[in-house]
């Protein structure tokens, strides 16, 4: 029994880096930029889908797929978000960006579908079915991979959020746009990149997701509920907090999930973000600004 | 003007009255059902979205919850269906209360994301619940009309959807025009200005929320019955959730017909794509451009659009000079 | 109303084509195998034209895609029904529409035979008119297999065995038709797992399973999670001596998505591209020309449902959509036993086939078929190597 | 104890947030019926101690009577229920609503009859409509508030919140950014409201209309009172003009 | 007579499709010169300044700058020719530190010594920003983020100011700072261009005050005639003049 709750434990922290990695872009934009993603899901399995292409037509191993995938992303992000999302009305972004996305989403399912038919594909390697086996703890390498994947990716995310200037400007730029403009950050500009970076981690998401699990076009759906419980969970629009409560509900999945079964698992997500909710509406980690009155 | 907003109404009443007994068989006429369906229960989600601008994409939770209340009543109770359906819906709407208070302490976005994990939580509950529900293989409903073939049984449940669009039609106008309505319409305006100036905004969301759960989980009993076979997946979709936004969207949020105009729409449009695109996936993505159209260019709805702009307020003609005139001693 | 019942047939549906409707999943989750099952259909109707038709009138299908949507698959039939008017319906994919599409078709009195309701639910509904086509309902897919397995000497027999199970009324069906025949035999069950659709990660069930260290494990599934759990079982280093999964294996993207480790893998299939049942290899051929490819199960399994619905007409030699008509064929299928690409077929009361499937296993890379021993291509290797 | 003293007093309210302490066990005592102006430097508590005494935050010490009841921790619309109205230091009206329905929300009502009856009742049509007359802005009621310049949107403001007919008013900076002139015709209105009985706490830095108005003048400084009197005594207080007339 | 530096020609401005509210505004700053406008509320004062400042494109009208014709171009081309704004109301970064705010101030500023020894200017005028670096600019009071929007704004080195109202809000003390500054940059050379509703103590200090009313400069004229003109002062500046 104690082996087996160490298993889901360390399964469990394997996973969470993994959900952290899928949930960053979206508090990303989120939180620095007022718009929920529901088409992230979405662009996580277009990059899977484009990294299976990627690794059939030139078998090579899906992460050579990361340097086509990650600048497309980036591309296809700063026009998503120069040529749609730029156009909503600011005063109710939050909702119709929900819905914009949700078409946008709708879209990429259907043209995956028309593309690659409706049936699995996936992406095998030889390494990703091993495992390194620690004091009779089995730690599978593409999850190994998948977690130091998403560390790196955050990390890097983190460090262009927060330290740098382009990403002082983006901040800037969410919050007063008009303020921005006038201390001379090329607005328009900052807010099309920021978008693009939180589309290129759904590249390296979606490479990892590939190398991990089958996936077909309505794959997506399944991940919306999850990762959008993670995000509130952990303070929308926080990504560090969303990377913690990744975490946390990673390991609490994983422990679940080996102790009573996988419906009560997944209601985990749910649980914790209505507890969230009645306890700290703001998320637990989240929520640094009260409103002011 | 006034005739044509006066008689307008009152023809598309009588059109829609009339509308089993014109169309040349009977399916057409479950079409016609569907629609009325989706009809009434994006008008009563507009109780909730269009006044407190609170938009949730998880309403087919309370549609799923109407309708296993309703089955399972009547399955497992040997409960009358009118009586199944009236205490499910009661249910339903108390347990929305109780989610209410969670749910709508949160705002704009939160929201959204909170209604989706409804939806996703009530599937796994019905779902996992194998005993009570019967879980992934369904729940079989009796028709409730055994005497009827099933042509008229789709007749009668015509005429069911549409009275009760008409009691939500009627319920949407009655809380427009009333004290209540406008406290809503503040909260979506400014929650704090409206709290400060007396305006129970906790009490009005999960009046409003339950309210708008209600008469959605009505339309899910009426649906049990109906259909007779209900499975989790498919009660449970956030597309049905998402349906009844983009209906009352498109058709327009702060109008009474709006949802209305905007099912009349959809739901033959979705027919449409499903028919003509329907041998690849693309029929998604034609649902999917159009949702992304209307968003972008009619964020207000279609009768907005029609409907002319409100006048600016009125400038003051007189010049500058003139009001210097007047304050001459 | 046109389509009042017992409204005068226009004397037009006496002759012309013999209209079929069916829907399907074109679109969707179940595009896959609902486009096999539409291939088996039109392979079919292509061979019944070749020969001169239904009773002398040529065969038409007429296809509606329901996108997996039971509120759509209902539309479908009944707008099939009532507005094209047509002749004969066939079934169409997935346990979970089968019986609000046989619900639709019972309520006009049409026979509905289906190449796929293989749960015990669908024979629970007092439907007096469905068919299932194929060799056996979900719970007896194992059958063989449970054979196999309660005969073998006591030493060599295993102890303990894991179950994990989609929630699915098919899949679980299977795997719980194993286990109740293994339980019985003393086998202990040493985990029972139960995972919802959207799950994705099956390490932690590998776990689980892991732990207990069963000598067989058993999967009800579906392709993605066998791919999943195949591959959490192999990275967890669970080694059972024998491993079997329903659908998922019997995929052509199978042994692809699990790399090496689909050696030995066992599954129930229904039906073998090798076997010479009446008209099977006639059925692979003609495929063959009209899709390129080659056939699968679900093909067969939409060509077996047009044998039987030939095979009743031509009895019975009537095909109106009137209720005389469609009772007279239902109880001629009820009567019959019918040679089918999948064997002899014969239903009992309720519609339940009573028949048995095939088991198949991964040998040297390829699929075989190891039981029953009539059919077999290769003998069944016991205990598996590890992957 | 007697109304005499005041009608809204708070005794030692206290709050911090993280290490700042915004209102440090403030006792104040309004004088009833009159104009009180509550004044202090930048950052000095005022308007955290509006949000305390309007429920808007909760205190994490101390009390606030209303009329001698304890109205600690309620929340905002009880408060508001209780007779307190207040306005926003950054002005805050409903944008998409037109300037009648802005008035007409903030009629004040809790029975369940009278909040589902119709929300254009005559009679109080006629009251809005007075409000917004004595405002100036009578012609505008048809217009989107948003459409309303700044000052515009100031006026009606607080015409919604004397609809509510409050006994006490509180007004965040009701001067900020408003004309001149403007400010000259608030003045008078809230005069004329005080001689009606109406009891206001008005925070502004405009020292000629504090000076020119109230009655009684309270001075925050660092979350509590530092002094207190008629303006005249205030304007002269050391203390004052070290922390904040200042120069 | 000193360079001409920001001119606003007959310009005619508006929002959306709505009718203009600027109609034909012509307005004058020269380097060293502080112009102030007063209006009533709505009157296009913070429009005007937003033509000046690139945020808003004039229908027609032109914007020059020292000599140059700017019409159209963007607020960041405009803030490397020397141009800074602060905006009226509230324009802090909410979500964001004191210290990044103030940071923010210098972003086209690449001396990162001059930026320092600017921060410490500023952290002696207003105490606050000081005191408060660390802590988000939406959490402070109104008047504190005045302060640091105020202090944001020094950061450049301009050659011309548009103020928008930079006193609302504030107290006496911090309004003296501000109004002190302003006096500072006026005397170093600066062109200011301010928009006061403290209209008396405005138009006290400046060179030039201009009456915007109805979308055009209604009268203009030296500061202290305006403030004494009693007609001006029922209409605009409110109560008596100032003694
Ligand atoms: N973003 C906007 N969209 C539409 N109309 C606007 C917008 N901003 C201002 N207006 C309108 O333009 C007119 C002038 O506004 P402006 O802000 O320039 O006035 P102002 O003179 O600065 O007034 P105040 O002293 O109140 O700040 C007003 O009638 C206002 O309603
Ligand atoms: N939500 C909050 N979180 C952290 N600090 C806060 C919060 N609200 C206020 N403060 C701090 O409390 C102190 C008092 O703020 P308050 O807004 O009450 O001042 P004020 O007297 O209204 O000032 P002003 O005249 O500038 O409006 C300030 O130092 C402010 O930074
Ligand atoms: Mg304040
Ligand atoms: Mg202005």
């Amino acid at each position: 029994m104690v082996s087996l709750l160490l298993q889901g434990l360390a399964l469990g922290v394997l996973t969470g880096g993994l959900y952290a990695l899928l949930a960053s872009g979206l508090s990303l934009y989120f939180g620095v930029m007022r718009v929920v993603m529901v088409a992230h899901p979405a662009f996580l399995f277009l990059a899977a889908y484009l990294t299976y292409t990627v690794h059939t037509t030139f078998g090579v191993d899906p992460f050579l797929a990361l340097p086509v995938t990650v600048p497309l992303f980036f591309a296809l992000g700063v026009a998503v978000q120069r040529l749609l999302i730029a156009r909503l009305a600011p005063e109710n972004l939050a909702m119709m960006s929900v819905l914009l996305t949700f078409g946008i989403a709708l879209t990429i399912e259907g043209l995956l579908g028309t593309v690659y038919t409706g049936s699995y594909k996936s992406v095998s390697m030889e390494y990703a079915t091993r495992s390194l086996s620690v004091g009779g703890v089995h730690l599978p390498y593409d999850k190994i991979i998948a977690f130091w994947v998403a560390a790196l990716t955050l990390a890097v995310l983190f460090a262009v959020l927060v330290k740098s200037r382009f990403g002082q400007a983006l901040r800037a730029t969410i919050q007063h746009r008009e303020a921005a403009r006038l201390v001379g950050v090329p607005t328009e500009r900052v807010a099309g990149y920021g978008f693009g970076v939180g589309l290129a981690t759904a590249a390296v998401g979606g490479t990892v997701l590939a190398l991990i699990t089958p996936f077909f076009p309505a794959s997506h759906w399944v991940w919306i509920g999850k990762l959008m419980a993670i995000i509130v969970v952990g303070g929308l629009g926080s990504v560090v907090g969303a990377a913690l409560a990744a975490i946390l509900l990673g390991v609490v999945e994983g422990l679940v999930l080996v102790t009573v079964d996988a419906t009560w698992a997944t209601m985990m997500f749910y649980v914790f973000l209505f507890l969230a909710l009645l306890v700290r509406p703001q998320g637990l980690f989240g929520g640094r600004l009260a409103h002011r009155f | 003007m006034r005739i044509a907003s006066r008689g307008l109404p009152l023809l598309v009443a009588a059109l829609a009255i009339a509308y089993p007994w014109l169309v040349p068989n009977y399916y057409l006429v479950y079409a016609g059902a569907l629609t009325v369906m989706y009809a009434a229960m994006s008008t009563s989600w507009n109780l909730l979205g269009g006044f407190t601008g609170y938009v949730s994409l998880g309403h087919s939770a309370f549609f799923g919850l109407g309708a296993y209340g309703t089955g399972l009543l009547v399955v497992r109770l040997g409960v009358p269906w009118v009586v199944a359906l009236l205490v499910s819906a009661v249910l339903v709407t108390v347990f929305a209360v109780g989610v209410g208070i969670a749910a709508v302490r949160v705002r704009g976005a939160s929201f959204v994301i909170v209604s989706i994990a409804l939806v996703s939580m009530m599937n796994l509950v019905v779902q996992g619940w194998r005993s009570l529900t019967g879980g992934s293989t369904g729940l079989q409903v009796p028709s409730p009309f055994p005497g009827l073939h099933r042509g008229e049984t789709h007749m009668v449940f015509f005429y069911l959807f549409l009275a009760l669009l008409a009691v939500a039609l009627l319920c949407w106008w009655h809380v427009s025009r009333s004290r209540f309505g406008a406290g809503l319409r503040a909260i979506r305006e400014d929650e704090d200005k409206a709290e400060s100036l007396g305006v129970p905004t906790g009490a009005y969301k999960v009046a409003a929320f339950a309210l708008s759960a209600l008469f959605v989980a009505l339309a899910g009993g009426l649906y049990a019955v109906w259909f007779g076979s209900l499975d989790p997946i498919f009660v449970f979709s956030i597309l049905i959730g998402s349906y009844m936004v983009l209906m009352s969207l498109l058709g327009g949020v702060r109008h009474l017909y709006g949802p209305l105009l905007g099912a009349l729409i959809v739901a033959p449009a979705g027919e449409y794509f499903l028919i003509a695109l329907g041998e690849t996936q693309i029929h998604l993505t034609a649902t999917g451009l159009v949702l992304v159209l209307v968003v972008l260019f009619m964020p207000d709805g279609i009768l907005a659009r029609l409907t002319r702009r409100r006048p600016g307020p009125s400038i003051p003609d007189e010049t500058a000079d003139q009001r210097l005139q007047k304050v001459t001693p | 109303k046109t389509d009042e019942p017992g409204a005068a047939q226009s004397p037009g549906q006496q002759q012309g084509p013999v209209k079929i409707g069916i829907s399907l999943p074109l679109t969707g989750d179940f595009s896959e195998p609902g486009k096999g099952i539409q291939e088996g259909y039109q392979v079919w109707a292509d061979r019944v034209n070749a020969k001169g038709g239904l009773l002398g009138r040529k065969v038409e299908l007429i296809f509606r895609d329901d996108a997996s949507d039971p509120n759509r698959v209902s539309s479908d039939y009944e707008s099939l029904i009532t507005q094209d008017k047509v002749n004969l319906v066939f079934g169409p994919f997935s346990s979970r529409l089968v019986i609000p599409a046989a619900k639709v078709a019972e309520s006009y009195d049409m026979v509905f035979v289906e190449p796929a309701g293989a749960a015990a639910e669908v024979f629970e509904q007092g439907f007096t008119r469905l068919f299932y086509a194929a060799p056996a309902v979900a719970g007896d897919h194992y059958n063989y297999l449970a054979d196999y397995l309660t005969k073998l000497p006591a030493d060599q027999r295993p102890k303990t065995a894991a179950y994990a199970s989609l929630d699915d009324p098919f899949a679980q069906g299977t795997a719980y038709g194993l286990r109740d025949k293994l339980t019985a035999a003393g086998i202990k069950t040493v985990v029972d797992e139960v995972y919802p659709p959207e799950t994705t990660d099956f390490s932690p069930i590998a776990a689980k399973i892991a732990a207990a260290k069963p000598d067989l494990v058993v999967g009800g599934t579906q392709f993605e999670d066998s791919v999943g759990l195949v591959r959490a079982l192999q990275e967890l280093k669970v080694q059972p001596k024998l491993a079997a999964f329903s659908t998922g294996p019997t995929l052509a993207e199978f042994p692809g998505a699990v790399k090496g480790a689909a050696e030995h893998i066992l599954s129930p299939v229904g039906w073998s591209a090798t076997a010479s049942f009446t008209g099977n290899q006639e059925m692979v051929k003609r495929y063959k020309e009209l899709f390129g490819g080659e056939a699968n199960e679900d093909a067969a399994n939409g060509y077996t449902v047009g044998q039987i619905i030939e095979a009743a007409v031509t009895a019975v030699k009537c095909v109106d959509p009137v209720k005389e008509c469609q009772d007279k064929l239902a109880g001629h299928i009820r009567q019959s036993t019918f040679d089918t690409v999948v064997g002899p077929l014969s239903f009992d009361d309720k519609g339940r086939p009573e028949q048995a499937h095939m088991i198949q296993q991964y040998v040297d890379g390829k699929v075989e078929i190891v039981l029953p021993e009539q059919a077999r291509t290769a003998d069944l290797v016991y205990p598996k190597r590890e992957w | 104890m007697s109304v005499e003293g005041g009608s809204l007093r708070t005794e030692g309210l206290t709050k911090s947030f993280g290490g700042v302490l915004a209102v440090n066990g403030a006792d104040v005592e309004l004088r009833d019926g009159a104009i009180n102006g509550l004044i202090g430097p930048n950052g000095s508590g005022k308007t955290t101690f509006f949000n305390i005494v309007t429920g808007m935050i909760r205190p994490d010490a101390g009390r606030v009577l209303y009329r001698d009841r304890e109205i600690t921790r309620h929340s905002p619309h009880r408060v508001a229920h209780t007779g307190i109205g207040r306005t926003f230091q950054l002005c805050r009206v409903f944008p998409r609503m037109s300037v009648l329905e802005n008035m007409l929300v903030a009629v004040r009502r809790t029975r369940l009859r009278e909040l589902l009856a119709g929300l254009r009742d005559a009679g109080e049509v006629e009251r809005a409509r007075h409000w917004l007359r004595r405002m100036g802005i009578e012609h505008l009621e048809e217009a989107e508030a948003r459409d309303l310049s700044y000052g515009q949107q100031k006026l009606l403001e607080l015409a919604a919140v004397l609809m509510a007919e409050p006994d006490l008013v509180l007004l965040d900076e009701p001067a900020g950014g408003v004309n001149p002139a403007l400010i000259d015709r608030i003045t008078a209105l809230v005069r004329e409201l005080n001689a009606e009985g109406r009891t206001f706490l008005v925070v502004e830095h405009n020292m000629d209309m504090v000076m020119g108005m109230c009655d009684h003048v309270i001075v925050f400084d660092r979350g509590a009172p530092i002094a207190e009197g008629p303006p005249s005594s205030v304007r002269e207080d050391p203390r004052v003009l070290e922390a904040y007339l200042g120069v | 007579m000193s360079e001409l530096v920001l001119t606003l020609d007959d310009v005619v401005a508006g929002y959306g499709r709505a009718a203009p509210v600027l109609r034909g505004l012509t307005v004058t700053v020269r380097a060293g010169e502080v112009v102030c406008l007063v209006g009533p509320n709505g009157a296009g004062k913070s429009t005007a300044l937003k033509v000046a400042s690139g945020l808003l494109a004039p229908r027609s009208g032109r914007v020059l700058l020292a000599g140059r014709d700017v019409t159209g171009l963007s607020p960041q081309r405009l803030l490397g020719l020397g141009l800074a704004h602060v905006l009226q109301g509230h324009s802090v970064f909410r979500e964001m530190t004191v210290a990044e705010n103030v940071r923010l101030g210098g972003f086209t500023v690449r001396d990162q010594a001059r930026l320092n020894a600017r921060i410490e200017a500023v952290k002696e005028l207003f105490p606050v920003v000081g005191e408060r670096w660390g802590s988000l600019a939406g959490l402070l009071s109104g008047g504190q983020q005045k302060q640091v929007e105020f202090a944001r704004a020094l950061m450049l080195e301009p050659s011309v100011v548009l103020l928008d109202e930079p006193s609302m809000g504030l107290d006496p003390r911090n309004t003296q700072v501000v109004f002190d500054q302003i006096d500072l940059m006026r005397r170093t050379g600066v062109a200011v261009l301010l928009v006061e509703q403290n209209a008396r103590r405005a138009l006290d200090m400046a060179d030039l005050g201009c009456v915007l009313d109805l979308g055009r400069v209604h009268i203009s004229g030296p500061a202290r005639d305006l403030a004494a003109d009693p007609r001006l002062g029922r209409l605009y500046l409110g109560g008596a003049p100032a003694t």
